[in-house]
């Protein structure tokens, strides 16, 4: 069930430049299935902004009752949501969505994840989510530059991972699909969230795989009500046929939709 | 409760709150999070003839105090529309609205006469005024012989009230409004979005894929409150009024300007549960500026303060 | 500096930032804060043929990311101004536009015949928008006919190019443009503010004196982007940009939307330090998006990137 | 002359029902000269809300830099303002204004200075200024209600100190004019502040004396240049003449303007 909450500021904390990870507590976290769930915040209070900012669950702790956030600082939205600080509380929306599918890889499996810049968090959960259950998790994380690059640390725990930045100022030179490409990694389900051109790249690469893509789309309610977040579907692609990211997805089965 | 009844015209209401079209699709959705009978009623999404897919994404954009939308009336079609979102929507006791548009005036009519036939829909919303179709919406919206032509012409299908809802993009709203009500309406909705349109820093263009958008939210809610203040000087008919509202005291402003029930659109998407926390909010505020009833609250702010028939239940 | 000069009809501009009429007196106030030769130019204050007193207070209200405020065109009359208020100012390395209004076709010819001579007043800025008097001001800014016979008579009495300052308050911004431009405007300049109103909760009263006043600040400027982007791609004369402009980044918004220059009007309020503050900052906001001078902007929206050149210095 | 400075927020303490003293800090301080001067506040971010709220400085203390208001929450900019807590920044713009005339007074003299709700505030300073130059200061501060009185402390350590409340829960019951009736209070010049009626009676009864009257006015600049807050002279009440509130007033002669 979809609650709406003040969640407490645990901690707020800058991982890298403009990269922020907050945790926050409360009791919809109860409510938190699979990884690759969002949360729909409200940054500001009655002066604005209006709109909530959908954000990705990146870690969930049950016993805690808390999660964790990692956000860019982008605009006005982001900006505020860093000054939060312990103590203070966000109205938080959630879980929304549908999550990557766990199941979907079986135990003694690899799973491939593959995150672009700010389409890492989500990844995080599922690392740990799939490790225990058995499966064999290889993380490719590509960014920009190496003064954005996180997690590497907290993926490496669970598997393999390569770090790729498209300037080489840390890791590998060039895209994820690059060093998928170079080291032949071989995986059977991939699970992948960053911009629509690498989601695109490893659809078109990997077309006869078991995939599993998150999306991003600008939203307006985030609970399905106001038809900001269609998108077209293969069969009809001119067509009426749509399906919503933030409740049919974000996450969604390779060809389900068009990117 | 007995604070909030209101009357209009095939509508009887236990209070004057209801959520605005597009901003609650066909009520699905709320329904997680509470009983849709405690609403006013519900202003269902947009129904065309045929299913719309509507425009390309990005369809929102957030501005100052507002949100530009160009959804472009995507909704399942008539034929969904009456056979599963309506009868799914009876389990509620609350009437509903049905918002109708189309790019034609036969689109309108085919609309208008088989979904004023569904036994929950007490009222259309005639749509004249979407920003976000390129062809047909807008134009009937503002020039008030074609709208007043369009309102005579539904009339004479529809099986229930028609309220005919006003853009607020015109130079002259009280002739829009007269025509209107010249043509048989049996009242007002006011007002659809101002058309706006924000563009990205980085590559010059519109954020919204449409270009151009609808601006609803906070931001319009004084353009919205000077023209139902206009308007309803001048019309016999009731209005329902919307536009930035986000709490009890800015259904009180409507009110006083004229309005005789209110629509809450974007401050859903804001927070789910704003429409029964106003209607929670809205009594003690009403006792608080020393009222009886929220209809002693109409039109204070130009009428002489006789008394109010019509609205009470 | 050699990134932001820019050539306008009449105004030979260091930079193409200038407060907005009406927000910045006739500078004395704002010349305690910073020198103002580093403006663009200055909008000052509407002049009519005598003094004005304007309408009774209050006279702002302050609504969601926007105000209100009917001031009335509160001003000391041409005799003043030419003889007091431009001498002053002649002290200022600035161009001056010159807001002219009036309630009849004969102030303002008056206005603009007289005022057009001062040396330092190189531009006109024909203010048939004013949604705060009772009679005139608005009826020019609303029939493209009326607006354009007004626009020729203007121009045969002035000495210096002439600007129109457009309404929003229209069906059709285009009509009303090609109309001014049709009856030999330099330029235009737009928008004025939106009409709105806001009620007392406690009297249902409005707020302003006035009744009703003109919108303006941040929450209108979606509606301002989209007429701009409208309008510069069908007329052949320069539009100056204005509504809700708080920052550099706005600047750019406005240049992408097909404006040659901006005003600043309502941010003065907030910080009176905001025009030279975004003059500052304008130069490397520019580089950072990969532009060699501001001029580059202009258009963006719609424009293929052909050569810009009437506005380079 | 005119500043604006992000001033440091040194305290802030509930000092009535709703009733909030602000202590801050800033460099503007060595520019108050006169009691009854205001200060322009941005209680907002980017976000809103847009304007600035006029507020009266209520003490002074220059060798610390320091001021104090003391405001009602009222509305959305009051509420945001009590929310500031110390080592928070609060962007002010002033000293702004005209104040009281502190030398009108002779050493020896007797000053009345009565205070209505929320005009009670700047007083404060202007009793200490007139006490510092040997003039006997006599309070009237009138209140609705008991639960909203404050200050009478610190007037009473200056001079004598009525309280009035309109409902009688606290001091004398009645009006500010009443007490000055009852008790026949005389003076050589009246210093008054608070709401329009009260003023309008003072000036009536006194119409013979030498009076100040501080106003209140909507404004959009506060610096004189928007033409907001103007108000009508008597030798010309439907003329053009004119004074503006902010930079001709707060504080006017008595007959200098129209109430
Ligand atoms: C399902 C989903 C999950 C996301 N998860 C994360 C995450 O874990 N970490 C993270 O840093 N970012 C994430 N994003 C992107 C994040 O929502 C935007 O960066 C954020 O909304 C920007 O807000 P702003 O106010 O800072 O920027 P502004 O540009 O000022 O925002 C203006 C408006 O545009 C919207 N907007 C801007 N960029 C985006 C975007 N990329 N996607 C959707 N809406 C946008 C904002 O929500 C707001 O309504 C996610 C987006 C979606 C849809
Ligand atoms: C010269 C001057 C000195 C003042 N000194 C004090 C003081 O020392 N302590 C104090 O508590 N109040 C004082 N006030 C009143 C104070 O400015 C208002 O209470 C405050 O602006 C209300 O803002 P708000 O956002 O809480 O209310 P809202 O009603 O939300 O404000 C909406 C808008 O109306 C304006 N407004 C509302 N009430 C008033 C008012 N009474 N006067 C002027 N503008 C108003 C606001 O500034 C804002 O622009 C003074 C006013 C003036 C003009
Ligand atoms: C996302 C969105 C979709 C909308 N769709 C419709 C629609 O289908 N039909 C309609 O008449 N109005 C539509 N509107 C306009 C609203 O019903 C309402 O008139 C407007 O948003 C102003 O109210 P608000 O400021 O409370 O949102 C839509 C508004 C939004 C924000
Ligand atoms: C207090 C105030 C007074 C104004 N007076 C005038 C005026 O005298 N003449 C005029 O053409 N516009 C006047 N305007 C309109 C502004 O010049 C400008 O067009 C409008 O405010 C939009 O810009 P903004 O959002 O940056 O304020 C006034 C605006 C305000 C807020
Ligand atoms: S964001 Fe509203 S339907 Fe998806
Ligand atoms: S508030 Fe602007 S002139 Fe006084």
């Amino acid at each position: 069930m979809i609650k709406q909450e003040n969640c407490l500021v645990v901690d707020q904390l800058e991982i890298a430049d403009s990269i922020y990870k907050l945790t926050l507590q409360g009791e919809l976290v109860t409510e938190m299935n699979n990884p690759g769930q969002f949360v729909h915040i409200r940054v500001g209070d009655e002066s604005g902004p209006l709109l909530r900012r959908p954000i990705s669950i990146s870690s969930i702790d049950r016993s805690k009752k808390q999660f964790t956030l990692v956000f860019r600082k982008e605009g006005i939205g982001t900006s505020k949501l860093k000054d939060k600080v312990p103590g203070m509380s966000v109205d938080v929306l959630g879980p929304l969505g549908n999550g990557f599918p766990v199941n979907e890889t079986e135990s003694g499996g690899t799973a491939l994840l593959v995150g672009g810049g700010i389409g890492v968090p989500p990844l995080l959960e599922l690392s740990k989510q799939l490790t225990a259950n058995g499966v064999k998790v290889i993380h490719v994380l590509g960014f920009q530059s190496g003064n954005v690059v996180f997690g590497e640390e907290e993926f490496s725990k669970n598997g393999e991972t390569y770090v790729v930045t498209v300037d080489g100022t840390f890791g590998y030179k060039g895209y994820v699909t690059d060093v998928i490409n170079q080291y032949q990694i071989d995986f059977d389900s991939l699970y992948a969230c960053g911009p629509t051109p690498m989601l695109k790249a490893l659809e078109t690469r990997f077309s006869n795989k078991k995939v599993f893509l998150s999306l991003e789309e600008r939203m307006g309610c985030g609970i399905g009500a106001c038809f900001a977040c269609v998108c077209h579907t293969p069969e009809d692609e001119t067509g009426y046929s749509y399906k919503k990211v933030c409740t049919d997805g974000p996450v969604f089965r390779i060809g389900e939709v068009v990117l | 409760m007995s604070l909030l009844n209101v009357k209009l015209p095939g509508l009887d209401l236990k209070n004057p709150i209801m959520p605005a079209s597009g901003c609650f699709g066909f009520g699905r959705e709320f329904s997680q999070f509470y009983d849709l009978s405690s609403l006013g009623a519900i202003m269902i999404k947009a129904t065309t003839p045929l299913p719309r897919f509507g425009n390309p994404t990005p369809r929102v954009a957030e501005t100052s105090a507002g949100m530009l939308n160009a959804i472009g009336l995507q909704n399942p079609g008539l034929e969904k529309v009456l056979t599963e979102e309506l009868p799914w929507l009876n389990q509620f006791d609350v009437p509903i609205i049905a918002n109708v548009a189309g790019s034609s005036e036969e689109d309108y009519i085919e609309v208008a006469s088989q979904i004023s036939k569904a036994s929950n829909v007490h009222a259309l919303e005639l749509n004249i005024s979407c920003p976000n179709v390129k062809t047909g919406g807008i134009a009937f919206g503002t020039i008030p012989e074609v709208a007043k032509q369009l309102t005579k012409k539904v009339k004479e299908v529809s099986s229930v009230p028609v309220y005919v809802k006003l853009s607020p993009n015109v130079t002259n709203i009280v002739d829009m409004a007269l025509a209107v009500e010249d043509g048989g309406a049996d009242g007002l909705t006011m007002i659809n979005t101002l058309i706006g349109m924000r563009l990205d820093l980085k590559t010059g263009q519109p954020i919204l894929a449409n270009r151009s958008g609808g601006l609803s939210g906070p931001a319009i809610k004084p353009v919205a409150i000077r023209m139902i203040y206009e308007v309803s000087q001048h019309v016999n008919i009731p209005i329902i009024g919307m536009g930035g509202i986000q709490n009890a005291e800015d259904v009180i402003e409507y009110f006083y300007a004229g309005a005789s029930a209110v629509a809450v659109g974007t401050a859903n998407f804001v927070d789910p549960f704003i429409c029964p926390k106003i209607i929670d909010e809205l009594p003690s505020l009403i006792e608080k500026l020393g009222f009886d009833h929220i209809s002693e609250c109409e039109g204070r702010s130009w009428r002489k303060h006789e008394r109010l028939t019509y609205h009470r239940g």
